[in-house]
């Protein structure tokens, strides 16, 4: 128990020098962008007396460095400002649409992870044939598609053509009242809420952008799964596991086994990246995750929701690698 | 040499799908280069008479909704694709690759060197905390939205990788027997990254290139498609969906699954070749398939 | 080839020979691509080529166990090495998991692990390469098989290891009636365990004898050829060298003894991160060498003799002392970008294939060092085509690339490289140990006609004890990063008294039947980790000639004017008594009687 | 004054916006639903309101929900459309025999007068009208109102302005129920203005209430709430995903026909669309012409397209060469492929801009004198010295569907003539920013007056110190003219020179002209009563369910 409280010491003293180097590059990078947020909240008829006062209420007034710990002293306090274009605080917004990316992100990896993982094993095990081949192409294929022209196609097929799936515009129809925000996820809290026709509703609406993206992420994954089961098998391990009358079945678990913390990285890199990364497929179907309210922001020079997504997917991100190194910590014992 | 093609070809043989990668790479670079001898149409000429036309002759991938030619269009993507992935990805593999040797070279040197090293590395720790696509964007956003903004975005978003992979290379060829040799003949650091780091990190940095350059034109298009990329319209496979986006749930497929297509076929081609300069880096794993 | 039950016989060849292949091919485990394409395995009478797989797998590991190289890699390192026995034995035997756990232990405790039931729960990772070979050898014996292979199983550990796994491994194998081959390319294995030799060669068995008889002299050239390189390691009286016998350093032109790199009181501690303590590497050291001469460092692995190379060089910042060189402070990484030293230091390496920069062809390799100093390109190519020719390289090679030639002119690249500056140190750093027999005895005999030849001095690493003291004018011996004797090498092989300078040479395996290991002074364990040395005597949980409380502190004596010990009174009275110098002298008169 | 449907927030269409529905519970409550479709009324809209304050914000839905909130002084009388029987419309005709000139009943106020030198209005309030507070009108609401615009001197400030007040004292309480508004000189507009939606009336008791002293004019409060006479009350706001209207039962006009009004923001149009196709709201805002055209034929759907005062156009920045040179612009006028851009962009649902007013206004003289003719283009370009032609950029904005289509259009056409057109996207949240700076060579802009007067209309944009006119085009005559319109109360004499103007700027071709899109209302084929107002937007209050 030690190890693990010297090991988690260890990482956390880590963390915090990184999230303030995060924020204040990010922080001065934002301030580059051109756009000056007071004129575009104002609006046109804003004399500037307006201006000014709106600039002082701001801090814009205020030296970069004044208005940096300005920020960073309201963050610590759990302010993360206004964006101006929702008028609403970017805490509030990003406590409403951080759960939404997340349910499309979580499940998407675990569909990822339920096509790649058995593909990749087999595809490790297998020297030749039909499944050995698909799992070589798929890696391949599934890199090559652009998430969101995926996206159109199943739009295009399933609801355009096949009208089987419903309007790609969200995350539940708006007829159906939604269950008590409990998690965020709609999934979770319509079964808390035990209303299933909203949980039918959201499932449906989930279908095609899980697919999307399922389908994509689940190329890395199992080129990962493939490539590290295949040299485990080459191990010296694994050839003694024969040496020694395993059969086959046993020297691929473990061969398997000892894969999972590159399959474990592989994962936590696309939950990383999906994070900004979704926004493609948030796009295409209205999703209203967090990815589409930072890229909105940075388009329109609102800042505010920038520096509060980068924060808090920077967050999730260094959450998300203390859970790896926790999973490297219980499957490797090497692990210090 | 001739060794060394003999090897390629063999390979070539034992997976004929790499050839497939190397003939759609050649193919769009040919259309790329002579897109005006193939394009039946003005890419950019709008002709409000016949806007989306289903694909009949003689548009063979019908029209978009200002009546430009799409299969026109598709054909002249990949002068600007290309290029800017192209060019983005050479760009960071460059500054990576300085970089990367700097930081590789001189780690845990307690000098100002080494300073230096720590420093390029947290600073590519904090690009790389960012959220990428939100980056490339913010990159964009300050540079003004051009093709050199969108160059420079491609290379600041992969340039870790590249400073990554040849700290890494750094780290190991540096504890590498003969450069320690050379360092007992007096050889100075710099003929050491240059005669022995660099030319032995070649092999991995090509393969992370050709696989690069696939993610890069992914990259470019899915800019323009939130329009964050290249001005309409100039014939981009991204824009081009994100034009014909608005028309697939009134039926209109064609403005936005073509490109898309040209776009999968593109990287796909492209990732046909990292893997293979992959397994051609590797002796292992170039015996291995020759061998299978 | 055949085995009868309770038959230790040796499979030797050198690598590529084919021994591993066919050890494999008694498995029908052949790594693919490979195939067996004909011929027949029989056990018991059944064709184990005609087997089917699930009949192959019952066998494996049960009847017939392999034990292999680098012990530590064949293990999982994500379970336990009680599971990892456990999970064979249950396997096979299907029994359930308490009875193999108790079976395990059982195991664990023939193969003298100490506290087996606190072992059983331990990773591979916290294993030392020996522990790690015993637990191979206890998974192995797990099922009481009738055939156990050895595949080159103790190639990795240091000599007096290899000693204690080797015995203890015939021991065990003999006691429970199984028979064992020993798939190796070390003569000396051979001579001290087996019952039959057999020689592999380019895939084919060129001579199948009685021990005895093979040492005797075998029948096949390529036999003969083998078991005379493997002599030439362990004697210096053959072929023609005798003139090395009278010790004299070649070409000694200066004054007697000029002293060429002297080196006191070095000290080099590793900081371990995230702790105070640190690693001792090397403790207070202090030698000297002088032209023309070959000291050689003599130690186990983690001794800090390599350490010790590498400080010299700068290649390690050494924590305190004092190095001196042609009358210049040495030590920094920077030292040699001064041009009077550039280049008069030289190293060669234990791995050659690593030493190469594989782009670069052999000649840009080998003029590497001359580059710097400036000569002219006439000058240059002159002496770059001197060196390899003097190497033995063909002009013809001198484009190819180092992947395209052995490993044996490999190493003959780096020489080349090491001597084309003139310089006059040079640092081999095991630069044989990587070799076949023969390639080493090439390499050796080439070290040697340089030395005469150039008049170089010779900073000799090595554990290989019949290497050092085949070439070496000088001995010092390592253990736990100090200096425990040291003197001239005759006399340390033919009367050591440290005790673990008499343990190290007992457990030289020579190629020979004839002459009887001193097995009486045989070291126990492994050395310790550097981290925590034991207080008093480093060696006292070692020492064979131990007593229940060894307190003796140890201290430096001069016995002669070229004898240095460091160690405790009581000790060198016992040593004093004991005489192991029969084992090498004999082997000696031996090989020349056959010559 | 303007006010349009592109502001700042503007459709964020496609792509970028900022959708995410339902996520706050409860928004709608579970009576809403109980209650069925018959009494709640659905509306997609490209965006929920971002503030309700009408002193700052413009954004989309901002005017639904002050024309559901608030009530003005008075309104336009109503009339059948010309062309669409099934909608009605303002009758903003000028009536040479009303007071005024215009056509209007009382709203808030129940009658008033106007001095005939149109220098002092006096209204009469009607009685026993109260706010969603419960606090009964009085003439201190309106001064307080007034007030509040000298106070703040936003959009306000333009008000005052426009009106012709010069100090709060000009707004005078005569009566716990009488107001009156008295003026330094004539002011044509000091009865037309007030239907606008930019002058409606606060219960002031209310928002004295909640005023501090940092916020004396109780901006937090109207932001984000309301305290007005009209019909509806807020229930709740979420920005970015829906605002919930409901009747009032105290409304002084008696309860509206619908009870509970869902503005929900869904900011894709082809989703809109879809939407009301599937029943699922019962209308669907600012849809693209061509899913207007797939609209028509179907079932439940009904689809009524009425001439509006919208208006669009490319600004062709006078202070930058070569537009400063009064040919080039003609010629850009030109080579404009009117025809194309009617037919493909606008698919038929929408007019030639044939004027620099809305053709709906009274005044309007139409007529352009411009059509696609590349050869006169040519010619001009020549006469001005640009026989090689030259190069520009045009901005459009991301946000809005059919710029980016009439751009790449006129692009094709120019290169015929030799100009060479750079296209700029500009995102939407930063449009208005980039229009209102003048800094850039050509951009779109799309507007339309809130005011039916040729004065109003014709000052925003053309006279040279109106803080609109974003082509920075000045002639003196056409201020001259301007001053005139705005200073006299005759009618006759304003009309005239209005149309004078009109010829002048034609002429001179600030803009290139481009259309008067159609406002289109696609709403489920069981909701009547329609109306179409100048403003461009919905009152909720018009509707009801069969």
């Amino acid at each position: 128990m030690k190890r693990l409280y010297l090991f988690l010491g260890k990482r956390l003293i880590f963390v915090i020098p990184q999230l303030f180097g995060i924020t204040l590059v990010s922080f001065l990078f934002l301030q580059l962008i051109p756009g000056d947020p007071a004129v575009l909240m104002a609006g046109p008829f804003a004399t500037p007396s307006v201006l000014e006062n709106l600039r002082a209420e701001l801090g814009l007034d205020k030296s970069l460095f004044e208005q940096f710990l300005i920020y960073i002293s309201n963050v610590l306090r759990g302010d993360l400002g206004n964006s101006w274009q929702t008028t609403r605080p970017v805490a509030e917004d990003l406590l409403q649409r951080f759960p939404a990316t997340l349910e499309l992100i979580v499940l998407s990896l675990l569909l990822a992870l339920a096509i790649g993982i058995p593909l990749g094993r087999a595809g490790a095990r297998l020297k030749k044939g039909v499944t050995r081949r698909t799992a070589d192409y798929y890696g391949l294929f599934a890199g090559a598609l652009p998430d969101f022209w995926l996206g159109l196609v199943f739009i295009y097929i399933f609801y355009t053509v096949l009208t089987i799936v419903p309007a790609p515009l969200g995350r539940i129809d708006f007829f159906i009242i939604p269950p008590p925000s409990v998690t965020g996820s709609l999934l979770i809290d319509s079964i808390i809420d035990l209303n299933f026709a909203a949980f039918k509703n959201a499932v449906g609406h989930l279908i095609l952008p899980v697919v999307t993206l399922g389908l994509i992420n689940a190329g890395p994954i199992l080129k990962m799964t493939q490539a590290t089961m295949e040299r485990m098998l080459d191990e010296d391990f694994s050839k003694y596991g024969a040496l020694c009358g395993l059969p086959e079945k046993v020297i691929a678990r473990k061969a398997f086994r000892n894969s999972l913390p590159s399959v474990i990285t592989i994962v936590s890199v696309l939950f990383g990246f999906l994070i900004g990364g979704a926004v493609l497929v948030e796009i295409v179907f209205s999703w209203g995750g967090a990815g589409q309210y930072a890229v909105n922001g940075v388009l329109n020079a609102d800042f505010n929701p920038v520096l509060g997504f980068v924060l808090v997917s920077a967050v999730f991100s260094l959450v998300i690698y203390l859970i790896v190194d926790l999973l490297y910590f219980y499957i490797d014992p090497r692990t210090t | 040499m001739t060794g060394k093609f003999n090897l390629f070809f063999r390979v070539l043989k034992k997976r004929p799908d790499f050839m497939l990668g190397y003939i759609i790479v050649f193919l769009i670079i040919i259309i790329a280069i002579f897109a005006p001898l193939f394009a039946p149409f003005d890419p950019i000429k709008s002709d409000a008479k016949n806007y989306l036309k289903a694909p009949q002759w003689p548009y063979l991938m019908g029209t978009d909704a200002t009546g430009m030619d799409v299969f026109s269009r598709v054909l002249y993507a990949p002068r600007v694709d290309l290029a800017i992935a192209l060019l983005g990805t050479l760009l960071s593999a460059v500054l990576g690759v300085i970089l990367g040797a700097i930081a590789g070279f001189y780690d845990g040197s307690g000098k100002v060197a080494g300073f230096g090293s720590a420093f390029i590395m947290r600073s590519a720790d904090v690009v790389q905390a960012f959220p990428v696509f939100v980056f490339a964007i913010a990159v964009v956003a300050v540079l003004g939205q051009s093709i050199q903004s969108l160059v420079m975005a491609i290379a600041f978003v992969n340039a870790p990788i590249y400073l990554r992979l040849m700290r890494s290379q750094c780290l190991s060829i540096r504890r590498m027997r003969y450069v320690e040799a050379a360092y007992l003949a007096g050889t100075s650091d710099v003929k050491i990254i240059l005669a022995h780091v660099i030319p032995n990190s070649i092999a991995p940095l090509l393969a992370q290139l050709s696989v690069n350059i696939g993610w890069a034109i992914l990259l470019t298009s899915a800019l323009s498609f939130i329009g964050a990329g290249v001005e309409a319209p100039t014939p981009e496979w991204g824009s081009m969906i994100s034009m014909g986006f608005q028309n697939i749930v009134t039926g209109h497929w064609w403005p936005s699954i073509f490109p898309g297509l040209a776009l999968a076929v593109t990287v796909l081609g492209f990732a046909l070749v990292g893997s293979s300069i992959e397994i051609l880096a590797d002796p292992v794993r170039t015996r291995k398939l020759l061998l299978s | 080839m055949h085995i009868k039950s309770r038959e230790i016989i040796a499979l030797v060849g050198e690598s590529g020979s084919g021994k591993t292949i066919l050890s494999r091919a008694i498995m029908n485990l052949i790594p693919k691509p490979g195939r067996l394409n004909s011929g027949a395995v029989l056990y018991h009478d059944k064709n184990l080529i005609d087997l089917s797989n699930e009949e192959l797998t019952r066998l494996r590991g049960n009847r017939i166990a392999t034990i292999v190289s680098n012990p530590k890699g064949e293990l999982d390192p994500l379970e336990t090495i009680g599971q990892q026995i456990s999970n064979v034995i249950i396997h096979h035997l299907r029994i359930t998991r308490e009875e193999a756990k108790k079976k395990a232990i059982q195991l664990l405790k023939d193969v003298k692990i100490p506290d087996p039931e606190r072992r059983f729960e331990a990773y591979p990772h916290e294993l030392s390469g020996g522990m790690a070979q015993r637990v191979i050898i206890a998974i192995s014996l797990a099922c009481d098989p009738e055939i156990v292979i050895s595949d080159d199983a103790t190639s990795g550990l240091d000599v007096t290891v290899q000693a204690q796994v080797l015995e203890l491994l015939k021991n065990l194998v003999l006691n429970k009636g199984s028979s064992l081959i020993f798939v190796t390319r070390d003569l000396g294995v051979a001579a001290h365990f087996a019952d039959r030799v057999c020689v592999l060669f380019n895939g084919k068995i060129v001579e199948d004898k009685s021990t005895t008889d093979f040492f005797k002299g075998p029948k096949n050239e390529y036999a003969k050829k083998l078991l005379s390189a493997s002599k030439f390691q362990g004697s210096k009286k053959v072929n023609s060298h005798n003139e090395f016998s009278t010790r004299t350093p070649v070409e000694n032109k200066g004054p007697v003894k000029e002293k060429l790199l002297e080196v006191s009181n070095l000290v080099k501690h590793f900081p371990i991160s995230g702790s105070s303590a640190v690693v001792q590497a090397v403790n207070d050291v202090s030698f000297s060498l002088s032209s023309g001469e070959t000291l050689a460092l003599v130690g186990e692995s983690g001794s800090g003799k390599t350490t010790i190379g590498r400080c010299l060089l700068g290649l390690e910042q050494m924590t305190s002392g004092k190095i001196n060189f042609m009358n210049k402070k040495l030590g920094q990484r920077q030292s040699f970008r001064d041009p009077e030293l550039m280049g008069k230091i030289q190293l060669v390496f234990q791995e050659p294939a690593e030493a190469l920069n594989p782009k670069m062809t052999l000649y840009d390799i080998v003029s590497e060092p001359l580059k710097n100093l400036r000569s002219n390109g006439h000058n240059l190519e002159k002496a770059v085509r001197e060196s390899i020719d003097r190497v033995g390289i063909s002009e013809s090679d001198m484009n190819r690339y180092p992947n395209e030639i052995s490993m044996g002119f490999q190493q003959r690249v780096g020489i080349a490289r090491a001597i084309v500056s003139n310089p006059r140190l040079i640092i081999l750093d095991e630069p044989t140990s990587a070799l076949d027999p023969t390639a080493r005895a090439e390499i050796m005999e080439l070290l040697i006609q340089i030395q005469k030849d150039l008049s170089t001095s010779y900073l000799f690493i090595s554990h290989d004890l019949s290497a050092v003291k085949h070439i070496s004018h000088k001995v010092a011996i390592l253990y736990l990063g100090k200096i425990i004797e040291q003197g001239d090498a005759d006399r340390i092989f033919a009367s050591p008294r440290h005790p673990y300078s008499l343990g190290l040479l007992s457990s030289v395996l020579l190629p020979s039947t004839s002459v009887k290991r001193p097995t009486s002074v045989s070291l126990d364990g492994e050395i310790p980790s550097p981290i925590n040395l034991p207080s008093g005597c480093s060696l006292k949980s070692r020492c064979p000639f131990r007593e229940e409380l060894c307190e003796d502190i140890p201290e430096t004596v001069h016995l002669s004017d070229d004898h240095v010990v460091h160690a405790c009174k009581q000790c060198l009275t016992k040593t004093a008594k004991v005489d192991i110098m029969d084992y090498f002298e004999k082997f000696e008169q031996e090989t020349n009687s056959i010559q | 004054m303007k006010i349009d449907d592109l502001t700042r927030r503007t459709f964020l269409n496609k792509s970028i916006a900022m959708s995410s529905m339902a996520l706050v519970p409860n928004l709608m409550s579970q009576a809403a639903l109980a209650g069925g479709h018959a009494g709640t009324m659905v509306i997609a809209a490209p965006a929920t309101p971002q503030s309700l304050d009408c002193e700052y914000d413009v954004s989309l839905g901002t005017f639904e929900a002050v024309a559901a909130l608030y009530d003005g002084l008075v309104e336009f009388e109503k009339m059948p459309d010309a062309s669409v029987p099934t909608a009605q419309r303002e009758d903003t005709a000028y009536y040479a025999d009303k007071v005024g000139g215009v056509n209007m009943k009382g709203k808030l106020a129940e009658s008033w007068e106007l001095q005939p030198d149109a220098k002092r209005i006096v209204f009469k309030l009607r009685e026993g009208v109260m706010s969603n507070w419960g606090n009964e009108l009085t003439a201190e609401d309106v001064k307080w109102t007034w007030d509040r615009k000298f106070g703040l001197a936003a959009i306000g400030g333009f008000y005052t302005k426009v009106s012709g007040l010069s100090r709060p004292e000009d707004v005078r309480v005569e009566g716990k129920y009488t107001i009156s508004f008295n003026l330094d000189n004539p002011n044509p507009l000091i009865l037309k203005i007030h239907p606008n939606l930019y002058n409606p009336i606060y219960d002031s008791t209310k928002c004295k209430e909640v005023a501090t002293d940092d916020d004396p004019w109780a901006k937090g409060f109207i932001e984000n709430d309301s305290a007005g006479f009209g019909p509806y009350r807020l229930e709740s706001m979420a920005r970015g995903q829906q605002a919930v209207f409901a009747a009032r039962e105290d409304y002084w006009q008696g309860k509206p026909a619908i009870d509970r009004i869902i503005f929900k923001e869904v900011p894709t149009s082809a989703s809109r669309v879809q939407l009301l196709q599937g029943g699922a709201v019962d209308i669907a805002q600012y849809l693209q012409p061509l899913e207007i055209k797939g609209l028509k034929g179907v079932p439940n759907v009904a689809v009524e397209t009425v001439p509006a005062s919208f208006m669009i156009w490319i600004e062709l920045n006078a202070k930058m060469a070569p537009f400063d040179n009064v040919d080039i612009r003609r010629a850009m006028n030109y080579a404009f492929p009117m025809e194309d851009v009617m037919s493909s962009v606008y698919q038929g649902l929408a007019s030639p801009l044939d004027g620099c007013m809305p053709n709906i206004y009274p005044g309007f003289i139409g007529g352009s004198p411009y059509s696609y003719d590349p050869a006169k283009a040519k010619e001009l370009l020549a006469k001005a010295g640009f026989s090689d032609g030259f190069e520009s950029t045009l901005s459009y904005n991301a946000g809005d569907p059919v710029q980016e289509p009439i751009a790449i259009l006129y692009q094709s056409a120019l290169r015929e003539i030799g100009v060479n057109l750079n296209l700029e996207k500009v995102p939407a949240g930063s449009f208005y920013n980039a229009v209102s700076q003048r800094e850039k060579a050509m951009i779109f802009y799309v507007d339309s007056p809130w005011c039916p007067d040729p004065g109003y209309s014709m000052t925003l944009y053309f006279d040279s110190e109106s803080f609109v006119n974003y082509s920075n085009y000045v002639n003196s005559e056409v201020d001259g003219l301007l001053k005139i319109a705005a200073e006299t109360a005759d009618e006759g004499v304003r009309l005239d020179a209005m149309g004078k103007a009109q010829e002048i700027v034609m002429d001179e071709a600030p803009w290139t002209f481009v259309a008067y899109p159609n406002y289109t209302m696609a709403r489920n084929s069981n909701l009547n009563g329609w109306t179409y107002y100048t403003s461009n937007n919905i009152r909720f209050q018009d509707f009801d369910k069969s």
